[in-house]
C-alpha cells in the first residue's frame, strides 16, 4: 500500500508550504496578482500572497503560503545519501576492518582543487584534529593521508596520487557559483581517462552542494555533502577497496 | 536580580495603596453575590459532572433547576437529593442528566446535608491538594530542568489530538509550558461543554476530558525529558470558575485569568466578571495555579507607547485582587507585552525600560511577558527579527513567563513549523546573552531610567484619577484599553444572584479557611 | 508580444525560490531526499534542500532553494484589487463627489460578525481618528457612519441597516481559520435575499485574508484586504451608489 | 564614544610599540624592493592602459620587455618610448599593444625623459586629488545622510551589468556601500584584465572600466538620494598596487588590504606582498581611500574564542603597516568579526566585548565589522537571527563600517531578496537600539570587562612571541589563522625585484613627498 506524504502545517495533509521569491515587476497590486498566479503556476492549488515590498523600482519580493495537493508515495523513497548512519564505521572499526581484510595501510590523497581557496572542508574531513569532535583521516592509524591543500590543479594532484600510489583521490569543491564546480570537476574525471587510470583510485567528492547522486553522475564513486565526518569517507573508501580486492 | 532603575519606593507604595482604595468597593460588591457559574462550580468541586443527550451539563441542569432560589447556594439542593435518592454522585449525575430534578426532593434533615456537603467538599479539595503535590513534587525531582525564563507556547488546531501531537512536538524541542487554545466563542457560553473535542476555530472547547487528554501527554513527554512540562487554559469568559475547578483537578498549571479582560475584550458584565473572578482566583491560589493576566491585550488596542501606565495600573489592580482572593505574589503571572511601533527610534530600550520596571516592581511574580503581536505583518522574515529582540528583553529583564513570538503572527495560528523556529531562535539567544542582566548598568538620566520613572508617576496619576472616579465608572468610560463598556451592559448579567440570607456554599468557606482569608 | 517573467534570484529568468515546510516524516538522509522529491512533484525543475531538522521523532523541518522554468505572461496580469492608488479620491474629493452625484449623504453600518472579535480593523476604516494618519468614515462630512463594534450577529447587523436606512453595509472578518468566515459571511449574504433585501445595500467586506476576488464570489460588491484605509472603501461605495442611482 | 572597558593605555601602548618593533625589519626590506606589479601601478598612474589582442595588458608588455633590468624601475624606459616614438601616451600605448617593445629605443636625454616623467606624474597625481576633492565635497554636501555605522553590502554576480542593477538596487534601499566581489581567480593572475566583464565565478574581474561602470551607477543613485554612495573593490593579490592605482582614478572610497591576507590565505609570497602592500597603501593614503583589512579571514580557519587576541595583534600590525605607508588612522577600516560559535554561552557578550575594545583601541579608524560567515547554515532563519545579534552589536559598540549579513550566507552568493532583507533587518535593529552605546555601562569584574582585558593581555603576549621570533618566521611557523606559509613558498616571488643603485621611481617619489614619508 503506498505510503503518501504531504507538507504539515497544522493538521496532517494540509499541504502547506512557504514560499519566497523576487519578481521582475514593480512592487503593487499588479505585482502582488502576478505572484498569486506564479505560484499557482507552479503546481501549487491555493496561495495567499501574505507580504509583499519594493526591491526596487524594477523588482519586488513575496512572501507566500501556498497548497499542495501532490503526494509522495514515501514507501519508494530511498536515501541518495552514501551510507546510512548505521551503516558507518568509527575509526577503530575502519582500522580493524582495513586491517583485516586488506592486511596494509591504504593510501588517500586529497585536495580543495581549482580556483576553489577553501580549506576548512577538506581539512575537517582530513587534519589530524578534525572536526567537531570527530578525528580526521590523518589519525587513523591504517591510513596513509596527504592534504594537499586548496587551489591545486587537477593535473598536480593526479600526478601526486599516482607517485604515492594512493589508493583513493579525495577531491573537495565549495564554490558552486555557474556552475564552476561541474567543469573541473568533470575535466578530472576525463584527465584520469585520459590517463587510462581512472580504474587505479576510488574517486570521492565531497562539499556542502556536492551530493552522492551528483557526483556519480559525474563519475566519481561517492559524493559527500553537509555534515560528513572521516569516517563517513573512511568506511566507504574501506569497504570499495575491500569490493575492489575481491573483484 | 538586582535594582537597577532607581524607582522611587514612595511611588510604588502609593501606588499599591491606591488600588487597594479602588479594590475596595468591588469586594465589597462581591462578597455579597454568587452567580450562575460560581455554584456550577461548586457543584463541580463536589462530583456535579456530565451532561444530558442535548450536551447539556450536569452542573447547568441543576443551577437551572434551581432558578429563583440560587440565592441560598446550589449545594444544599444538589446533596439533599443525593441523599434522598440513594446511591453515589456518579448515579445522581446520571439521573440528572436523564431529567430528574434536584428541587422534586422536598430538603429534609438539614445536618445530614450538611455533613454529606462537608464530606464532599473535604474530598474534592484532598483531590486538588494531591495534584498540586504531585506538581510540587515533580517540580522538586526536575529542578532546575526548565528554561529561565519558561517557554510558553501555545497550540491551537481546533481538535484536541492533533492539538496533542503539537504540544508534544514542541515540548520535546524544549517549550516548557503549553497552553491549549480555546475555540474563538467558548468565552460566550454560559456552560462548559463535555467530553473530548474535535472541532472549534482558532483552538478547541476547554473541557475536562481535554484537560485530562492534554495532560497525560505532557506528563509523558516531562517523564522522558525529565522536565516539568507546565499545562496552560483559560479560566476567563462566562465560566471562568468552572474551568478553574476542572483545571485545579486536572493538575493544569496556569490558568489566564484577568480581572478585566472578559469586560474589555469580550463584552462580559463587569459585576458578573467581579464576582466570578473572585471565586475562580480562590480555587487557582488553593490549587497553586499560576494566573496569567491580561494587560498584554490593552496594547492591542490603544497605542503601547502612550499607554504604558494603563499596563502598570492594571498589573498593580490584578495584583491587588489577586491577594484579595488569597493568592500569593509567586502565583502571580502578570501580564504585559513588548508591543510598540517597530519604527519608533529606541523602541528598544523603551521596551527594556518597560520589563526591567515590572520585574523590580512586582520582584516575586513570575511576569508573563508577551511578545510583538499588533505589528507583526506578513514579512515573516522581520517578524523573527522583532521576536528575537522581545528573546533578548525577555531574557535581560528575568522574566519568568516568556511566551513566544510566531513569525507568522499575522497569517495563521501557528504551524508546527513556526513553533519549532520560535523556540530554536528563543533558545539562540537566550544563552547567547544569557548573563546580560547581570553585567550591565543603566546610565544616570539615560532613556532607561527617564522612561520606567516617568510610566511609574504617570501610572500613580492615572490609578489616583480611578480612585476618584470608582473602578466601575473609570472602565465604563474607555480609560482601560481605548474600550468603554457601560456597567450594566455585557453579557451574562442574568447569571448575577444577590446572596440571601440562607447563602450557603461550604466550598467557599474551606477554600477561605485554607486561604486564611476574613471574607 | 508575450513579457514573460519569472523569479529573480540574481540572474534574470534564473526562477529561483526559496521555499520552507514540514513533512511527517522522521529528519535524515531519507526525509530530505523525500523533501526534494516532493519539491521536484511540485513541478520544480532543481532542487537544493540546504537545511532539515527533526521538529520532532515523526516530523521534519526543511529548507529549499528551488528553480522553475515556467514562466508568467505578466501582459495578461490584472491587478485583483479593488481599484489602483490613482483612482482613489480623498477624504475631500470623495465629499465633493457625493453632494455634486448625490445631494445628501450616505448612511454606512459595520461591524465585526459571527463570533469575530477583532475590532480594530474595521476601527481602523470607521472610527474618526482612523489609522497611519487616514482619518475613518466617521470623519466624513457626507457620511454618516455607524460601527456596531465586534462579535455582532448578522441579523443584527442587517435589522440595524435596515432600520437606519443604510446605503452599504460593511462586514469584518479576521478569524479565517478553518474557514470559519466563509460560512459567517455566505449566510450574510443568504440572509440579505431571504429577505429580499440584497439590492438595497451595497456589501462590503474586508479584513486581511479578505481578497477582493474572493469577497465577490460570495456575493459581495467588493472585499479589502491589508493597507486599506477609509478612502478606498468611501471611494467604492460612492462611485457604487452613483452608478446604482443612474442605473 | 565613552570608554567603558578601563583597559590600560599601558598595555595598549606596550602593544604599538611590539607592532613598530615587528613591522621594523620588514619595511627595511621592503625599502630596498620592487615588484612587477609595484612598476605597473606606477605606469598605470603615468598613463600606461590599453591591451593587446590576447588581452595582455600594456603595462604587462612594458614590464614585461624590461625582464632583467627591472632594478631600475619601467618608467624611465616607457617614457623614453614616449618621447623617442612621438606622440602621446595614447599612442604609445596602441603601438605597445600592437607589438612595439620599449626596449627598442636606447635610453636618450635623461634630463628630458626626467622631466616628461615629472610631468606626466604630477598629471596623474592630480587626476587622483580631484577624485578625492570630489569624494570629500559630496560627504560635505550630503553631511549626515549616511548610516552610522555604514551599511555595506556585496554584488557578486559575476557580471558587470547585472552587478549594476543589484548595486543599485541596494543602495536605494539605504546601502551606503556597495563592494564589488572579483571573480574566485582573479587575485592569483599577475595582471589585471582589461574592459568590461560579464564572466568570473562569484563575482567579476576588476578592471579599470568596470570601475568606472559601477562608479557612474552609483553616482547616479547617490544624486537622487541625496547620500554619498562609497564603492569598494580589493586591492589585494599579486597586483594590489595597480588596483590601488585603478581605483585612485575612478574614485573608489574603499579598497580590501590586508598586511597579511594574501598570505596566508592565498598562498602568496610574502615578501612580494609585503612589497606590493606598502605601495598600493601609499596611492591608497593619497587617494583618500579607505583600506578594509581582513582580520575576518583569521576567525574562518582558526577558533574565534580561542584566538581573539591574533585578532588583535593583526589590527595592531595592520596599524603599523598602514602608518608606515603614510596613512591616516582615519582610513584605516581594520577588520574585524563576529565568528564565535553560537552555540557558547554568553557568546553574544564575548562579541560584545571584542567589538568595544577594538573600538576604544583603535578610537579614530572606522572599524570595519564582518558578520557571521563560518557558523551560518542553511537554515536561514536563524542565520537571519545571528544576523540581527551581529547588527545589534555593530551599533552598540559604534563600528564604522557594518558588513550586512546575509541569511543565505552558507547557500549561496546573495540573491536580490537576500540582501534586501539583510538591509531591512539592519535598520529595523539599529533604529531600534539607537542609543544603547550611550545608555549602558558594563559592570566592575563582569563578563565584558574581564574578556576584554584578558584579549588585550594575551595579545601583548602574542606579540611579544613574535617580536622574539620575527614577523616572517611567525608566519612561517602558522601562528596566524592556523596557516603556515614558507617564506620561499608561495605564488609571485619570481615577480620581486631588488632595487638596483639606479632605481628611479617618480611616481613613489612623490607620494613619499605627499605623505609626508621619509622612506
Ligand atoms: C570560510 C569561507 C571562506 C574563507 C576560506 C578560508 C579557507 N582557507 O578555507 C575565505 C574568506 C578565504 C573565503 C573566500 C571566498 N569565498 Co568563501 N566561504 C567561507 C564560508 C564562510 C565557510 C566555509 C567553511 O569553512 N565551512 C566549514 C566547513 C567545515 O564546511 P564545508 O566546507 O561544507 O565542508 C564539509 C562538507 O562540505 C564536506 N566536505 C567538503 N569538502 C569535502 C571533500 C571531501 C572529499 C569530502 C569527503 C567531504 C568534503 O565535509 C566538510 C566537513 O563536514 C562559506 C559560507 C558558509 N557558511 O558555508 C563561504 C562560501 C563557501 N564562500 C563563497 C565564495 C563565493 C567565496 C569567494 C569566491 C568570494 C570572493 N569572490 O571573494 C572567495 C574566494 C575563494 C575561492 N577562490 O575559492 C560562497 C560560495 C558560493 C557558492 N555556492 O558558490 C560561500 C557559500 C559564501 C557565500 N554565500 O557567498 N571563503
Ligand atoms: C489584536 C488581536 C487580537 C485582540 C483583538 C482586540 C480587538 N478588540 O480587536 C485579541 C487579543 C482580543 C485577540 C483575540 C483573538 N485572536 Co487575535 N489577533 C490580533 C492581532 C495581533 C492584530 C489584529 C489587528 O488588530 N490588526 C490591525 C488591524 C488594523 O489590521 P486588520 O485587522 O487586518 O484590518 C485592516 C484590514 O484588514 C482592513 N479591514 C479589516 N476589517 C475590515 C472591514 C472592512 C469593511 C474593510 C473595508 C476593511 C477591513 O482594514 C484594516 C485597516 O487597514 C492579530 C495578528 C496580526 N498581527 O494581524 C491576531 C489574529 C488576527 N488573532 C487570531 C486569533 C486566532 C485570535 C483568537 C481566536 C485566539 C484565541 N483562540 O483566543 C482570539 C479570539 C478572538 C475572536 N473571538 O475573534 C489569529 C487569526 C488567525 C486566522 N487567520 O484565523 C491572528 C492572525 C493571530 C494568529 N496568528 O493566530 N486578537
Ligand atoms: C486573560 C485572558 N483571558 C482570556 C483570553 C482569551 O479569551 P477568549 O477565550 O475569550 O478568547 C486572553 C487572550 O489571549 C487573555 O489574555
Ligand atoms: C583583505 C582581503 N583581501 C581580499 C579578499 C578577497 O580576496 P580574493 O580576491 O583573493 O578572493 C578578502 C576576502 O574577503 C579580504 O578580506
Amino acid at each position: 500500500m503506498a505510503n503518501v506524504i504531504r507538507p504539515y502545517g497544522d493538521t496532517l495533509d494540509d499541504g502547506k508550504v512557504q514560499l519566497s521569491f523576487t519578481l521582475p515587476v514593480p512592487d503593487g497590486p499588479r505585482g502582488r496578482e502576478a505572484a498569486r498566479l506564479s505560484v499557482l503556476g507552479w503546481g501549487f492549488k491555493d496561495c495567499e500572497v501574505v507580504h509583499s515590498a519594493a526591491v526596487s523600482d524594477e523588482f519586488s519580493f513575496y512572501v507566500a503560503y501556498a497548497t499542495t495537493e501532490a503526494g509522495l508515495d514515501y514507501d519508494l523513497v530511498q536515501s541518495a545519501e552514501v551510507h546510512s548512519e548505521d551503516q558507518v564505521m568509527s575509526m577503530d572499526e575502519t582500522n580493524d576492518y582495513i586491517r583485516a581484510k586488506l592486511g596494509r595501510k591504504i593510501v588517500l590523497v586529497g585536495a580543495c582543487t581549482g580556483f576553489d581557496a577553501h580549506t576548512v572542508g577538506i581539512d575537517a574531513v582530513m587534519n589530524m584534529k578534525g572536526y567537531n569532535h570527530h578525528f580526521g583521516l590523518e589519525r587513523y592509524p591504517m591510513i596513509e593521508a596527504y592534504n594537499l591543500g586548496a587551489q591545486v590543479p587537477n593535473e598536480k594532484l593526479i600526478e601526486f596520487a599516482a607517485r604515492v600510489k594512493a589508493d583513493a583521490i579525495l577531491v573537495s569543491q565549495i564554490v558552486t557559483q555557474k556552475d564552476v564546480h561541474v567543469e573541473n570537476m568533470t575535466q578530472f574525471i576525463e584527465l584520469l581517462e585520459a590517463r587510462g587510470e581512472r580504474g587505479r583510485f576510488v574517486c570521492i567528492a565531497g562539499g556542502p552542494r556536492i551530493s552522492n547522486k551528483f557526483a556519480v553522475e559525474l563519475g566519481y564513486d561517492a559524493g559527500f555533502g553537509k555534515g560528513t565526518y572521516a569516517e563517513h569517507v573512511a568506511t566507504f573508501v574501506a569497504k570499495k577497496l575491500v569490493e575492489k580486492s575481491l573483484a | 536580580m538586582r535594582n537597577k532603575l532607581g524607582l522611587s519606593k514612595e511611588r510604588i507604595d502609593r501606588a499599591r495603596e491606591l488600588a487597594e482604595r479602588i479594590a475596595l468597593p468591588v469586594l465589597d460588591f462581591v462578597a455579597g453575590h454568587t452567580t450562575v457559574t460560581v455554584e456550577r462550580a461548586a457543584l463541580r468541586l463536589i462530583g456535579a459532572d456530565g451532561s444530558n443527550a442535548d450536551g447539556a451539563p450536569v452542573p447547568n441542569l441543576v443551577v437551572d433547576q434551581l432558578k429563583g432560589q440560587l440565592e441560598s447556594g446550589a449545594l444544599a439542593p444538589y446533596v439533599n437529593a443525593l441523599l434522598r435518592s440513594g446511591g453515589g454522585v456518579g448515579e445522581l449525575n446520571a439521573k440528572i442528566a436523564g431529567g430528574l430534578k434536584v428541587t422534586d426532593f422536598p430538603l429534609g434533615d438539614r445536618a445530614a446535608v450538611r455533613r454529606k456537603t462537608e464530606e464532599l467538599v473535604a474530598e474534592g479539595l484532598k483531590r486538588v491538594g494531591l495534584s498540586r503535590k504531585h506538581r510540587e513534587a515533580k517540580l522538586e525531582e526536575w529542578k532546575d530542568r526548565n528554561s529561565k525564563p519558561l517557554l510558553y507556547l501555545i497550540v491551537a488546531t481546533g481538535n484536541i489530538y492533533e492539538d496533542v501531537k503539537q504540544a508534544q512536538a514542541a515540548a520535546l524541542k524544549g517549550a516548557d509550558v503549553i497552553a491549549v487554545i480555546r475555540t474563538t466563542a467558548q468565552s460566550l457560553l454560559d456552560y462548559v461543554p463535555y467530553g473530548a473535542t474535535t472541532e472549534g476555530f482558532g483552538g478547541t472547547y476547554a473541557t475536562q476530558e481535554n484537560f485530562r487528554i492534554m495532560r497525560a501527554a505532557l506528563d509523558e513527554v516531562a517523564e522522558r525529558e525529565k522536565r516539568y512540562i507546565w499545562l496552560t487554559n483559560y479560566a476567563s469568559g462566562l465560566c471562568m470558575p468552572e474551568i478553574a475547578a476542572m483545571g485545579a483537578i486536572e493538575r493544569l498549571d496556569m490558568m489566564l485569568n484577568d480581572s478585566m479582560y472578559g469586560i474589555l475584550f469580550r463584552d462580559i458584565n463587569m459585576y458578573r466578571t467581579f464576582v466570578d473572578q473572585k471565586f475562580s482566583r480562590m480555587i487557582n491560589a488553593y490549587a497553586g495555579i499560576t494566573i496569567n493576566t491580561g494587560e498584554d491585550n490593552y496594547l492591542t488596542t490603544s497605542d503601547a507607547f502612550e499607554k504604558a501606565n494603563t499596563v502598570l495600573a492594571s498589573q498593580f489592580l490584578n495584583e491587588r485582587f489577586a491577594y484579595a482572593a488569597g493568592m500569593p505574589a509567586r502565583l502571580m503571572g502578570l501580564g504585559h507585552a513588548m508591543e510598540m511601533e517597530p519604527g519608533i527610534e529606541n523602541g528598544f530600550l523603551y521596551e527594556l525600560a518597560q520589563a526591567q520596571m515590572a520585574r523590580e516592581i512586582f520582584p516575586e511574580a513570575p511576569l508573563k511577558y508577551m511578545p510583538p503581536t499588533k505589528f507583526m505583518s506578513g514579512d515573516i522574515f522581520k517578524g523573527h527579527v522583532m521576536d528575537s529582540m522581545f528573546n533578548f528583553i525577555s531574557k535581560a529583564t528575568d522574566q519568568g513567563i516568556h511566551l513566544l513570538g510566531m513569525l507568522t503572527e499575522a497569517i495563521h495560528t501557528p504551524f508546527m513549523m513556526d513553533r519549532f523556529l520560535g523556540l530554536e531562535s528563543a533558545k539562540y539567544v537566550m544563552n547567547s546573552m544569557a548573563g546580560f542582566s547581570d553585567e550591565i548598568e543603566f546610565r544616570e538620566g539615560g532613556i532607561v531610567k527617564t522612561r520606567a520613572n516617568k510610566v511609574l508617576e504617570e501610572t500613580v496619576v492615572f490609578l489616583e484619577e480611578i480612585a476618584q472616579k470608582g473602578l466601575l465608572d473609570s472602565i465604563a468610560q474607555g480609560l482601560f484599553a481605548d474600550v468603554k463598556r457601560p456597567k450594566d451592559g455585557g453579557k451574562g448579567l442574568e447569571g448575577l444572584v444577590k446572596k440571601g440570607p440562607e447563602y450557603w456554599n461550604p466550598v467557599e468557606d474551606e477554600l477561605k479557611k485554607a486561604l486564611g482569608l476574613a471574607r
